[in-house]
């Protein structure tokens, strides 16, 4: 039912941490859950050269990324016991320092949301057509590439 | 026979567009080609190619009204 | 240095997701960490028999827990590449769908801070002197067991 | 010579007590039959034993001031 329409992942900008303590919040109705585990992605400043990292901004391809987050979520759902999972990305300017991706899987039993947890994020970063063109402190760019 | 494509990330910056439309490309292979004259930057660049939204591998026929998009590797995360 | 001294570990009645935001929002001037694994124990309503869980009343030997927290704690930063990690619990009453244990572990990647985050929640479980009586709706109780 | 028995969870409960000193206790086996005796409700529990906060296994020696913690089963998280 709510787990077969496309979910809204993609947040303009970076993702508040109220907006996880609200997620988590609202939870608390949910009494069968016993376990949450949360993935945050924080964009780092790393050094390339002699230049530090001061943003990334983040693009996508919007139709493709829903496809294959519905498919990511499908799979979980049908590979581990999940009461329910959230997932949202930023789009746009995401400063270093700051959350751009959210990960939330909630399950009676932690092994469920552990090992799903992981598999999400590591599908997302192999699968997802996101792209992230990090920003230099002089504003000159350079195209991210995931390991 | 018309296509669109769709360039993203640093395709996107090379072709200096986010989309083009092509007629007579019949299949992924001649597509390339085709992008790899026009963008000569591309020649180095890794992508993947999806044809509405699905990732294709090798070469594969282009119909009428397909979006192809170029996809630079990705970095979501 | 601060990694040395025992860390407060325990708090009273549930953990609020309040708390939690403000716990992340601490890290966005940790401009090296790229990832946050984040579990969170959350008290279930289960059935035992015909009566459910209404709510658990944590106690714990604090001198030992203690301890045995800060050598995990060691442990998690001799053998993972992590950046930080807090670990709260509740002592006290906790109602069904309210948060007990909250672990937050930081890395630079995201290896480090999936492996280590499990990690340290399984010794949490089998080795921190902890324990949780559970609350039916008539105010009858029985003691749990962690598995 | 006098140690100092804890209870913790079920134990307290079955005690009646959160914490009582004993005399004439010579080691840990020793102390474990007196506590059956005095408490016949811990015969069929499952325990851990730790003396001074560390849990020890077997057969250990207490001293004077010792003190010695009876923890049930662990349900932490």
């Amino acid at each position: 039912m709510t787990e077969k329409k496309k979910p809204n992942v993609f947040v303009e900008g970076a993702i508040n941490p109220q907006f996880i303590a609200d997620s988590i919040a609202k939870h608390s109705s949910k009494k069968g859950i016993g376990a949450h585990d949360i993935f945050l992605g924080q964009v780092r400043n790393d050094v390339l050269g002699d230049k530090e990292v001061k943003a990334i901004e983040y693009s996508t391809y919007q139709p493709m990324a829903e496809d294959i987050l519905l498919e990511i979520r499908e799979a979980a759902f049908r590979e581990y016991n999940l009461v329910c999972m959230h997932i949202y990305h930023s789009i746009g300017r995401v400063d270093a320092g700051e959350i751009c991706l959210f990960v939330f899987v909630s399950s009676k039993h932690r092994k469920d949301a552990f090992e799903a947890c992981r598999s999400i994020v590591e599908k997302i970063k192999a699968d997802v057509p996101i792209w992230g063109k990090e920003i230099f402190e002089d504003e000159t760019s350079a195209w991210k590439e995931n390991r | 026979m018309e296509i669109t494509v769709l360039f993203f990330g640093l395709f996107a910056e090379a072709a200096g567009a986010d989309k083009i439309t092509l007629k007579g490309i019949n299949d992924t292979d001649m597509l390339i080609q085709h992008l790899m004259d026009s963008y000569p930057s591309l020649w180095d660049k890794k992508y993947r190619i999806a044809l509405n939204t699905r990732v294709v591998n090798g070469k594969t026929s282009l119909s009428e009204g397909d979006v192809v998009a170029l996809l630079p590797p990705f970095a979501g995360g």
